[in-house]
């Protein structure tokens, strides 16, 4: 069981690194998006500095929302998925393997680069850590979610809006407590209850998520 | 059922081991849509499919550990060599084979040589060869569904192929396969379904 | 050995069709015909008590000492908003009936009744940020109480539009149904938001453990109101489920009967 | 693994996530997360310095003052504990009221006096017609019982 | 062969009845960028006012590069491309087809839709016609120079990443005249210049884009 | 010459009016890449094609506008109906037809009563027919260049298709095409090239 899930990481991050472009894109598009804003809004450093934490929480929020669409659009086109659900091991486990493959190679590399945006925005050092580590527990839910909805519209040409519908409105609580965890530090106050949330919010993900999302997936490839 | 359309009904048959059984049937006479009933991944709007005493719905895993099945999207990834296709995919499934073995197989199907190459700069044939390369690896799985297996294959292919389901056959499993083409199994256990529409 | 039949042996759908008579109405068949018997009774119903319920409302109740007239949206904006939440736990209560044991009706009652939790959500948030203008002073506020009954509302959007989206009815039953079990986290967090965190909406005035905390006309104006909303949703998502059963159905023996007969 | 020891064992998991997640929900809720902050946690530090924030509370009664300019008003927010001054400039919403709830959105200026950009009534969950409520003004302080009803300690909160 | 252009124009607004949803993604985004800002960054009136003209740039900018990354895709998948490669038209008239079909269908709808969004902003009512003719003149430019960026990365597996690094450089100066326009007139300035200079960028987008498009294409295709 | 292997050279040949020519070759030899190639699709390391006298390179749309190309992947989109499919793609490629045209050519492919469903919900054979259906509507363009026009075709499809293939033949069209079933098309004047690797 857990060989089927090894694999399937593993091969998720080859195929990651043979179409490393592929890849790229979210993180590319994260930082695209935070970089327009200083050009869009212009140069004020106050403004700027008010804005960062939100502006870098919606970009992520975005660049994990798009590059989850596709999450199980090519294995469901060459049949791989078919071979999945037909497998021994129970089709939650491979989702699972998915998500955090999926994880690793475009949340982590968004949360691993976030500080040195924000660094763009003139933030002080101090609330990087904790950007930082407000992202590092609110991806792994938008990652969680969003396959939720993938599986749920996949196969449904321009599955795209009809996704951002679906997982929009279980996003929203994530981006308010992780963006509103850094303005509360901003203002120079405690982030425990924000942390705690995110870190429930991140247990409850990750224990229904892939059954949620394996559910869907039996039924979308009927 | 599919959409609004009743494609086949009345349908009662009994597969023992050894059997072939080959479904034809015009274009969209609802062959492939037969063989994913058979393998659980589309359930029929009535009757059931049971396999040794149990409904396949309640066997699940169980039963998909006995089955292997390869449809018209034969699971092979572009950027994925054929060696990694073929390791990644059976160990997917839940059959446990070794880089040696596997490497085997690809030869037998005559893609010696192109192993180590991304699947995508092959040609259609050579890819479902790829695909197909499984079958040499499942020798101990009891029921092989296969959706055109000879398709895009040239004739030395085709004829190897062949060969590998009759063996498979007379080790006492099941086959269940559709084709176009007019291509002999030897085995005395033939069964036919053809669906008219 | 592989055995392949045409009937339903042992499962299937409809198992429960000869088995029980009370299961007899989870075949759409049999149900058809009680739906179009009951709707009548509950639409009246619906009718008598709104009336009554809007007259204690504006008529008998008495004049709020702080809020003055304002507050009388309280008989509208009340059992709106209990019935969103209730409408949606409703909702994914079939639609999980419908996932576990596969019957056909359940997954049609629960996208009967999506378009009615919808409206009453939306009634919910516009009788609410209308309220909200003379007594707060403002429409809006990104608060915790009105920022996930907003939620609800896309929840209820996203559902039907996942429905809409797949042709084959079966397929939009049990991908409904995932989605509405997963939105239901959402509803206790609707209910206890005022209580978990400090918000600008008010609190509970009525609740289990203790008296209302209002006077006693303008509450049974309230329960009045609550009870015709109930009669209204239930006819609604009756007549719902009948157009969606003849809609699914229309192949078969009997709705073409039906048709004929009714022309 | 049976298939009912690995139903079993799915349900397991799933319960202790929810134990899991209920309990950090729980002391999250012991922690401060606010729409507003009472005068008190102002007064203890709790409150945002550089930003803006809200606060909430009571007017005191007798506390409101009108600037000749029609437009400008001073009034005091009290949690019954502390008390802070507040000016704002606009219209005040039709429901404030002196003895009343508040909420103030604005920031706290080096005088401490708190600067409001904007000004919402908060009501609390009591309906009564003028004349109970006039009984009940006269069987006990208001203040005190709406200052318990409306600034919700959170501690208290959830502890109930 | 403008019977050629009409055919393609129709069958592309065909498709998009067709997959509605599909259209309706980058509309969906476009709406939902703009409308997390406020939850992300906090409701205050007054930055929220001051951001919104760059906010509402950024975000159309960023609908229309995602909703060109898939110009060609379908078409070159399925084998359509080859056959407009062998069509007897110009090919530059099919790409501009489909590029102006394409527009309709995205950019048309960004456009009438921004000025309700930007009320949410609490966008003063003089300033809503700026933005809007800013942004009928800008997204048409961005569409052409997409077109060529899609073209040129087409078939390569996640060409987006590349995409964005190479239309970026050139969407940014669309970026910063259009959002400059409406900061202009939020200043109470003249924002004719402005307008030339889309107007400019615009006509030599519409002479010159198509037929870059189609050289890239034909190499793309080999 | 496709990435460093050398899949052939040396091919010369005359493709007369009336000519069948039949590439043949194992999986992977090169056929698709040929008739690529003579499209004008693909550029040769070396070597040229000639069509009436000039290079097809620069003839192109002159070339094109005599030329009807079907490959493995069939230009058929899966939101459009089977009726939508064909006129679009005919007056895409600069074949005028009309509505009533278009309709005959589908029902005498057996797919009378599917017109207006989408494509994507036929079955694998039916989409190629929707494809196939324009060879009816080209009959004349003097230069067919078919890619394993046969593929997942059942047996009455198949012969509809050679039929119509040797009667274009007769009409003194040229025709170039792979398979790898044998399938006998009627036709004097037949080339084969076996593209051996
Ligand atoms: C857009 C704004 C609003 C929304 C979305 C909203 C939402 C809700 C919801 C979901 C409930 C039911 C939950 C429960 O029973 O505890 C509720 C109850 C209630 N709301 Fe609102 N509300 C809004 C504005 C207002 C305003 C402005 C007032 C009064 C000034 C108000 C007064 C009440 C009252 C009295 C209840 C009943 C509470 C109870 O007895 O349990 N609401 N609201
Ligand atoms: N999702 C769907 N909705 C409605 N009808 C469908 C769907 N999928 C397939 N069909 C219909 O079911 C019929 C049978 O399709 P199926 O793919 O099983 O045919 P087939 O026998 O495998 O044909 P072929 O030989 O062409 O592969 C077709 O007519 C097709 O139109
Ligand atoms: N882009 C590419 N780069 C490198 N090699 C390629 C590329 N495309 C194809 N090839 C190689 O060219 C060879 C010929 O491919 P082609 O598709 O022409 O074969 P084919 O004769 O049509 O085979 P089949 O019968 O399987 O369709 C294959 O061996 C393939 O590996
Ligand atoms: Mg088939
Ligand atoms: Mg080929």
């Amino acid at each position: 069981m857990f060989t089927v899930l090894r694999c399937v990481i593993y091969r998720d991050l080859l195929l990651a690194t043979r179409r490393w472009a592929d890849v790229l894109t979210a993180l590319v598009f994260f930082v695209i998006v935070v970089s327009l804003f200083p050009l869009g809004v212009g140069p004020e450093p106050n403004l700027l500095r008010t804005i960062a934490p939100g502006v870098i929480w919606v970009a992520a929020l975005l660049a994990s929302m798009l590059s989850l669409t596709r999450i199980f659009a090519a294995d469901y086109a060459d049949g791989t998925l078919e071979q999945m659900l037909l497998s021994t091991a129970p089709l939650g486990m491979i989702v699972a393997a998915k998500v955090i493959a999926h994880w690793l190679v475009t949340g982590l590399l968004v949360v691993l680069i976030a500080p040195l945006l924000a660094l763009q925005f003139d933030l002080p050092q101090q609330l990087l850590a904790t950007l930082t580590l407000s992202l590092l527990l609110g991806t792994p839910v938008l990652s969680m979610i969003g396959a939720i909805g993938a599986a749920l519209t996949l196969g449904l040409r321009g599955g795209g809006a009809l996704l951002s519908l679906l997982v929009l409105p279980l996003y929203v609580p994530v981006l308010i407590i992780g963006a509103g965890a850094v303005d509360m530090a901003a203002a120079g106050l405690g982030t425990e209850a924000h942390f705690l949330l995110l870190a429930a919010l991140l247990v409850v993900a990750a224990a229904f998520a892939p059954w949620a999302a394996a559910a869907a997936l039996r039924i979308s490839a009927e | 059922m599919r959409g609004r359309r009743r494609l086949f009904g009345g349908l009662n048959f009994t597969l023992r081991d050894g059997d072939l059984l080959r479904v034809t049937g015009a274009n969209g006479s609802g062959k492939t849509s037969l063989l994913r009933i058979l393998c659980g991944l589309l359930s029929p709007v009535c009757g059931m499919v049971r396999w040794g005493g149990g409904d396949i719905r309640s066997l699940r895993e169980e039963y998909w550990r006995q089955l292997l099945y390869i449809g018209h999207a034969h699971a092979v990834k572009g950027e994925l060599t054929a060696l990694e296709n073929l390791l990644v995919t059976c160990t997917l499934v839940g059959v446990n084979v070794s880089r040696g073995q596997a490497l085997e197989a690809l030869s037998r199907l005559g893609l010696a040589g192109y192993e180590a190459l991304p699947v995508k700069i092959l040609s259609r044939g050579q890819q479902r060869r790829v695909a197909l390369a499984r079958l040499f690896l499942s020798e101990k799985i009891p029921l092989w569904i296969l959706d055109e297996p000879f398709d895009a294959l040239d004739a030395g292919a085709v004829d190897c192929v062949r060969l590998l389901i009759a063996q498979h056959l007379s080790r006492g499993a099941a086959v269940v396969l559709t084709t176009h083409q007019e291509i002999r199994i030897d085995n005395p256990q033939v069964q036919y379904i053809n669906i008219v529409s | 050995m592989m055995y392949v039949t045409p009937e339903n042996t042992a499962t299937g759908q409809d198992r429960f069709v000869d088995h029980s008579s009370w299961f007899k109405y989870s075949s759409p068949q049999t149900f058809f015909p009680l739906a179009g018997k009951l709707v009548p009774w509950f639409a009246v119903a619906a009718l008598l008590l709104a009336a009554a319920g809007l007259y204690i409302g504006f008529f008998v109740a008495p004049t709020d000492s702080q809020q003055g007239e304002a507050y009388r949206i309280i008989f509208i904006h009340v059992p709106a908003a209990w019935m969103s939440m209730f409408i949606y736990v409703v909702m994914a209560f079939w639609a999980g009936v419908g996932l576990t044991f596969n019957t056909r009706l359940s997954g049609m009652m629960a996208s009967a009744l999506a378009p009615t939790g919808a409206l009453f959500t939306f009634l919910a948030l516009w009788s609410g940020s209308l309220w909200g203008k003379p007594t707060w002073g403002t429409w809006w506020v990104w608060e915790a109480r009105l920022t996930s009954e907003l939620i609800l509302l896309f929840l209820y959007f996203g559902f039907m539009a996942l429905q809409a989206a797949i042709d084959d009815p079966r397929r939009a039953d049990k991908a409904g149904a995932v989605l509405a079990l997963t939105g239901v986290i959402n509803i206790p967090i609707i209910y206890f938001s005022v209580q978990w965190w400090n918000t600008l909406h008010q609190g509970a005035s009525v609740s289990l453990k203790s008296a209302p905390t209002m006077a006693a006309t303008m509450f049974t104006g309230m329960l009045v109101m609550v009870l015709a909303l109930w009669m209204y949703s239930i006819a609604a998502s009756l007549m719902r489920v009948r157009c969606i059963i003849l809609e699914r159905e229309r192949d078969s023996q009997w709705v073409a009967e039906y048709m004929s007969s009714h022309k | 693994m049976k298939p009912r020891h690995k139903r079993f064992a799915a349900i397991a998991v799933g319960v202790a996530a929810l134990g899991v997640a209920a309990a950090l929900v729980l002391s999250a809720l012991n922690k401060n997360l606010v729409f507003f902050f009472t005068p008190s946690q102002v007064a203890a530090n709790e409150a945002p310095q550089l930003r803006d924030f809200r606060i909430g509370g009571l007017v005191v009664p007798g506390s409101l003052k009108r600037q000749p300019d029609g437009l400008t008003v001073q009034f005091i927010v009290t949690d019954t504990a502390r008390s802070i001054p507040v000016t704002y400039r606009g219209t005040l919403p039709d429901l404030f009221r002196e003895g009343k709830g508040v909420v103030a959105q604005g920031h706290l200026s080096s005088d401490g006096v708190f600067q409001a950009s904007e000004v919402l009534a908060k009501h609390d969950e009591n309906y009564m017609p003028p004349e109970a409520a006039d009984a009940v003004k006269k069987a006990h302080a208001v203040v005190q019982k709406t200052g318990q009803t409306l600034v919700t300690d959170p501690q208290a909160e959830a502890k109930r």
